[in-house]
């Protein structure tokens, strides 16, 4: 007899019908209308064949950011990642057998403090979205205000996922602008649009346009608001942590860190906070502790702000989060320790402003900020953003972010524009094969 | 006897030595200038050798738990095998590689995949149109809710403000209800673990917006008076929502669709066998009905029957709930293991998971108190009160567990059991492993009995001992910096 | 304190379950009929679930010990840290899938990169021509030994039937002489380890076919007498053959070629980073001067500007010593350390692993014995013998290290050392390693006097405790059949 | 102080270069001529251009085989060989700490022992070339006879291999015949050939034509020799093990069974043999014994065989083996389990067979062999080998191995004559491809 029948018989079933009797008889089915299950090689093949439509990056040069970039990832950071013991374990509920992963989120959540000049990050937020969201609603719940104050250069989707997460609250987002020719904050407007109902402003450096804004520096003097900052982890190698001035949520995109690309996921919402403001933090939180011996030993801290014990009054709904992509970026960021990623902000900074500069050397190809930048920049077009795009294309060489067509037309000052991203990735050879097809449409 | 392996592993931030990992254009001159007082001045990390780093990690890993050590009986959490073919193709460089706001022309195998799964996840959700954008079950909820409130509101109906939930409900769903904007009315479960209808029925109201519920329920039983729970809820003009996170116990055999539920979210993870190691990542598509359909978050995956492309024409779209589609390197897992499944494979996978859970509680029943009733889909609940006696708690219990190399089920939920042990083996245990569990199961509720310190000083064979989580609380010691402080 | 892991994990033959694992074609029809006196009638293996045979092996892996866990001491081994990209590289389909006879115009990316491999082992080795052929260490010598055959014989000169080795040196030498048909003659190694010259000119003769000898010697110790050796042995119409086993220690700072060898073999598996999980594959490319070349095994790669190809056309060529074309992946991965690293990058590892291996020498001086002069090369022998006194031997001092989470030196080779212990610590060690390694060595020495039980009852903290090895020789168990009988 | 330098000074020298000092002068070198190092992300990018110049099987379908064989092999398989714990040891000489190979490889050599019907396994040889070069020798030194019989349809390399491992003995390599008809042995003739100073006898099945010889079961009664028998382990799901038949020793090719192709490296050399003589087998091998406990324990037994011990008279020199690929094939094998096996060779079976019939169905292709064949068959072409060969590769598939061109004319019976092989791996698409380019050429 075969263990189902045994199993069946111990149950004094006959049919595994029987199992399912509960379930009222109009509302059953007799079958789900999927194809029959195919086998593990005829799928290794089949999956071969869809995405090889997808170009990838070694198919065709990208210089595509705006929110996900193509970093280089050791091969050790897969390696860590794919050990069975951590991808294929779930919450650390039970502590004293997860001591790997919790030591390792511990890791993770140090790595974010020391970089964003704060004392304490969570384990993962969903991605910067989602992060920006739910600094809106934790600088609501600290202090009670309704209005928070975003760039106007926002991109698209960070708005629009803001927007979800705040409007149950009633909170109002209101955009401040800014300096046309830098690209930088207009301090001026968000002075004039702090008041006393301002829950928060946020304010990211290098911002959408890659530019390195110094003017976050002077937003904390400006009032008692939460200040949010948002950073690309990668520029704290090189510079100042917001922390330093004094910012009191710092959110960004952890994939930037040791995370692929993955079309978009998952992500990794970076989310860091001083300790006073610890216990209205959203997410997981990894806290050192001793065993029964005094032995160091990691656990799962501050859970009474959650859903599973706090329910409908919890900091946040969040509970499956982005674990695994922490201990990418954990293990992304031991490998580069601090000589690496000053080195990589530094290389990423000089790549992308020597591109920069190559591209404003083409005939018709024109500044958009006169500023720093990171390893991000704006170029305005000599022709439709559209048409360059596609130009681009027939070259196999993929051009950066199309500024207006991509960002319901947020830009009209831009007129035809494109964002660029270069990173330690992009080769000389990348970079020729877009610098000539760019010179073809001059 | 189990042992985990021990290593006396000091922080990766302790350690300290030469970086051996060369980047690309390392030797780049650095000719820009970074305004003085914007430069950083310290970053309090250190360097370390290339392979310094992976032995930190191997060694932490082998003081970590995952599905492919042993069972991992997480009630609620639906801890299956995780095929290795799926981590084969996500690592392909067309799945790595590829940036989410390339052009549609090179991205049609990523399109095609979505689509597909989307069209799957109608089928099994009996629904009319998915998103695939949330990145977790509650994410889902989250973004299901969203959708409540945007139906209504779009009906000029504002005054739907309330979302009931069962007391058995997981937290995130009250949780979600609030980040949406509701205000949660909680009810109390009937004597039979299940909604009770005088308390739905008194809770419903011109006020509610939608009742969300799972089933099976958190107990693993399921919720046979549907229809009526739905017609109830439906002609109070509120919808009915479908919390996924247990579909591993009845996929195949019902869908939510039919059941009358207007809005599902999948957790992929949890079903569709993504791994999700450390906490995630996860997914948590929704399914919604016909009606529901113009709220959805931009874009959609369409296909033209030539081409597959972004849809972002939905009328009163809510708009984006995540940066971009949702986590594409999970959705891809659950499409490949969907497509290994088949349609028959999914509703076997749910035969056998309800049979190991069934063979599980009647093993165990006996040495431990089983609250209602006995025919479970998925999951069982089990109490730990009979324990009590001999001051043993239901965290005393899992503690040793652990001594014998197994992960304890999920304790203390849901709430309306007393000392709950929420048990789930799912269809990825052979019996050899069930009757090896409940034989170990058996042994602990003896040794509770008669040696009772033996839970109570558990785990002896772990990584680490037992852990103060009191302390960790009440004097938070959250990253390297603040130890230094 | 460390503790390996320990699972109580039956043989997969003794366990029993269900195959998940679906086949192509699973369900086609079988209509061919094999003749009944040739058809299997019983096959005593059993089915699993795929779920089950991962977790048996991620949980036999636990209990098992790798460069990737700790320090990795083996004398002679080499047993450095091997870059995971090289991993990455060789799980591509453009590795994995490539049939060794497809045609040439299909496979111009296997041949660019063998063809490189060959040229890097030629500035390396100092050396005319390389063969990728041979598939280990041993296998290089062989097939060296082969080509000295061919080459004396080719010369009509058929009396030249013994090849000399060192006492010292590894028993592969003397077993490929054997193989090869050569009649070895051991010479024995002066009072300071090295080459005894007198010792060499008495066995020199013009039956001599060659000398085999590693250089830094098996003790880490460079023969200073090179040239003159090169001399005696070239003036007597004999070849000398260089063990490249050792050629971290000299790597970049020296060539075989510039020595005087004429064929040197080199252990891609130890100097070049490839892993060699369990006891290979390896790769053992040898490297000729220019007069041997003619001999070499069929086929070397060409490249004749534009495109690669394989070469034939080997005059005298001995045949073939493998099936195809040696370890390609082996290969693959060598080439990829060599192109990471660089010319110069090559020199630093060998001036790294020097320093390391003379640092660990000087901080256990005194606390073992150190037969012959101080300086080494890439490793350094010790002897147990000072522990003779409390009754310990040097299997004791390995085995004790086992309890710290660390593996044991190479003990009790080279054969002139009593009670020996072989370091090789490889350039892949951090000063912070070496003081521990070291300090638990000191201890390990205090140990033994002090407590020298704690060291015949090691090891304790590994999966299983000191193995009878006696009794498994002496009633060899050999497969479950056997254990069955 | 950096490391380097305390280390130094530790050393009381100045420079990297008193290290070397014991090395004359006039052997040094200043540098090796060979580029610069780069960085892993360089050369991942460019590992991948020059290995696009390949063409896998997923870009060109293959129908090659004659000792290397494409087989499906599960995900699983590859995420246990490359546990850092497995891929990364070397030779468990310390038993206590490596039992997690010793296990693995010790449930290798039960697989192969079940499989050849034999009481033991080594634990690996170089392939299935140079293991019969192995056992050619071990025939000898158990008998002390100096001639090794070999089918005259041995592929050239193994037998160029066999003649490297025996001529250092003096011993000589006769070639009895086979039936040009039928593919299989000439009984008449190996009996013929076999004499007093017949050492062993080499037979294989399926044999290098892929035929089924019924044949190898007389050849026990023909005398005392050592009887080689070598097989596909695949096969051995439905055929008679060569212990059933009377086989000293089997050995094969193991790549066959769930190790990559990796264009012919590494492979796994099968060998397997009888109690009485394995203290002649070369090779590692791994016993069953108890630790000082009484718990079941493995560790490597025999050694007094070996190299390291016997020195110039072990069995063999063989010290680094192929041990990874056996954790590849017991795994391997673990996954298949018996039911999967035996599917497995009938599904090769049918599928090569249904292939053949298709083949022998298009004008001008003859059938080479009257004979029942495994999952490779010879066919006769109507035109050149290497003119079909290269029309084929115009159409994008591989075809067969070209028997005279490639087999130095050694099958003149045959003509022009391709050996196909068809696996599970095959695709009606695939085959499909090979049909209708073979069409084209009837
Ligand atoms: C019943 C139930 N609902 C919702 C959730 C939330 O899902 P997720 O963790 O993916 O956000 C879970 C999972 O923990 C659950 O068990
Ligand atoms: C000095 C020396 N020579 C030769 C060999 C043989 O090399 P392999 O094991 O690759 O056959 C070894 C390795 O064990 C060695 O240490």
């Amino acid at each position: 007899m075969d263990d189902k029948s045994e199993m069946m018989q111990f149950l004094g079933i006959n049919s595994l019908d029987d199992l399912f009797k509960d379930i009222p008889e109009e509302v059953k089915i007799d079958k789900l209308n999927i194809p029959e299950g195919i086998d593990e090689q005829t799928l290794r093949t089949e999956a071969r064949n869809i995405l090889a439509k997808n170009k990838s990056f070694f198919d065709m040069p990208s210089f595509l950011g705006a929110g996900v970039y193509n970093h280089y990832i050791p091969a050790g950071v897969y390696a860590i990642a794919s050990r069975s013991e951590f991808y294929t374990a779930y919450t650390p509920y039970q502590p004293e057998i997860s001591q790997g992963m919790l030591q390792t989120l511990f890791e993770y959540q140090s790595y974010i403090a020391e970089l964003t000049g704060l004392d304490a990050a969570n384990a993962s937020m969903y991605d910067h979205s989602t992060a920006l969201g739910e600094a809106a609603r934790m600088a609501h719940s600290i202090n009670e205000k309704m209005e928070i104050l975003i760039p106007k250069n926002l991109q698209w989707q960070k708005k629009s996922v803001l927007w979800n997460y705040i409007k149950g609250l009633g909170m109002k987002i209101i955009e401040y602008d800014y300096d046309k020719k830098t690209g930088k904050i207009d301090l001026e407007d968000l002075k004039n649009k702090i008041n006393n109902n301002t829950a928060a402003v946020y304010a990211e450096n290098p911002n959408f346009f890659g530019v390195i804004d110094e003017n976050v520096l002077k937003i904390r003097e400006l009032g008692k608001f939460i200040f949010i900052a948002g950073i690309n982890p990668i520029s704290l190698g090189i510079l100042k942590s917001p922390g330093d001035y004094g910012a009191d949520i710092a959110i960004g995109e952890g994939q930037i860190i040791g995370n692929p690309m993955n079309f978009g996921g998952p992500l990794l919402g970076i989310f860091a906070t001083k300790m006073e403001y610890v216990r209205k933090m959203p997410g997981r939180i990894i806290g050192m502790s001793k065993d029964r011996n005094g032995k160091r030993a990691f656990v799962m801290t501050l859970q009474t702000r959650e859903q599973h014990i706090r329910r409908a009054r919890a900091t946040s709904n969040i509970c499956s989060n982005e674990a695994l992509c922490a201990v990418f970026s954990a293990s992304y960021l031991s490998f580069l320790g601090k000589s690496g990623l000053r080195r990589l902000a530094e290389i990423n900074m000089q790549r992308a402003n020597d591109v920069r500069e190559k591209i404003l050397s083409i005939n018709g190809f024109k500044n958009a900020h006169e500023s720093l930048h990171f390893n991000e920049f704006a170029i305005i077009l000599p022709k439709s953003e559209i048409d360059i795009h596609k130009h681009l294309l027939s070259r196999n060489v993929h051009g950066g972010y199309l500024l207006n067509t991509w960002n319901k037309n947020a830009f009209p000052e831009l007129g035809n524009a494109m964002l660029f991203n270069v990173t330690e990735v992009h080769s000389d050879k990348d970079v020729e094969k877009l610098l000539n097809a760019l010179k073809e449409v001059q | 006897m189990f042992h985990q392996a021990v290593w006396d592993e000091k922080l990766i931030i302790e350690k300290s030595g030469k970086r051996t990992l060369k980047l690309p254009f390392e030797n780049v001159e650095f000719k820009m200038k970074i305004p003085e007082d914007l430069a950083r001045k310290d970053l309090n990390i250190n360097d370390n050798e290339e392979y310094e780093v992976i032995r930190h990690y191997v060694r932490l890993s082998q003081m970590n738990y995952g599905v492919d050590l042993n069972t991992y009986p997480l009630g609620s959490c639906t801890m299956k095998y995780n095929p290795k073919i799926s981590e084969e193709i996500v690592s392909m460089d067309q799945v790595k590689y590829i940036h989410p706001l390339q052009d549609e022309s090179t991205v049609q195998g990523s399109l095609q995949i979505m689509y597909e799964l989307q069209e799957f996840l109608k089928e099994i959700g009996g629904m009319d149109a998915v998103t695939l954008q949330p990145v977790a079950g509650a994410d889902g909820e989250f973004t299901g809710l969203l959708l409540v409130r945007a139906y209504h509101e779009n009906r000029m109906d504002f005054k739907r403000t309330e979302i009931i939930v069962p007391d058995s409900a997981h937290g995130t769903n009250p949780a979600s209800s609030t980040m949406a904007g509701f205000t949660t009315i909680e009810i109390k479960s009937n004597e039979n673990g299940m909604v009770d209808l005088d308390a739905l029925e008194a809770a419903l109201s011109d006020k509610t917006a939608a009742f969300m519920i799972t089933n099976p329920n958190t107990l693993g039983i399921f919720e046979e008076n549907i229809l009526k729970i739905a017609k109830m809820v439906h002609e109070k003009g509120a919808l009915l929502y479908y919390d996924g996170a247990n579909l591993n116990g009845i996929m195949g055999k019902t869908t939510p669709g039919k059941m009358g539920f207007d809005i599902v979210h999948f957790n992929l993870h949890k079903t569709f066998a993504t791994p999700h190691g450390g906490g995630g990542p996860g997914a948590g598509p929704v399914g919604v009905k016909k009606k529901l359909e113009e709220f959805l978050p931009v874009p959609v995956i369409g296909f033209d029957g030539k081409k597959y492309f972004f849809d972002y024409n939905i009328k009163n779209s809510i708009g984006k709930i995540t940066g971009f589609y949702g986590n594409f390197a999970v959705l891809v897992r659950a499409w490949a293991y969907i497509k290994l499944k088949g349609g028959s494979g999914l509703k076997e996978v749910t035969e056998m998971a309800v049979l190991n859970t069934n063979y599980l509680r009647k093993k165990l029943q006996g040495y431990y108190d089983l609250p209602y009733k006995e025919l479970r889909k998925h999951e069982v609940v089990f109490s730990g009160t009979n324990f009590k006696q001999y001051g043993i708690k239901t965290l005393d219990i899992a503690k040793r567990m652990l001594d014998y190399g197994l992960h304890a089920p999920t304790i203390y939920f849901p709430l309306i059991v007393e000392e709950a042990l929420m048990m789930e083996p799912t269809e990825t245990e052979s019996k050899e492993n069930l009757d090896k569990f409940a034989e170990i199961m058996i042994r602990i509720a003896s040794e509770a009995k008669e040696n009772p310190e033996l839970l109570k000083n558990a785990p002896q064979n772990t990584a680490v001992g037992k852990i103060d989580e009191v302390e960790a609380a009440r004097n938070p010691v959250l990253s390297w910096k603040m130890i230094k402080k």
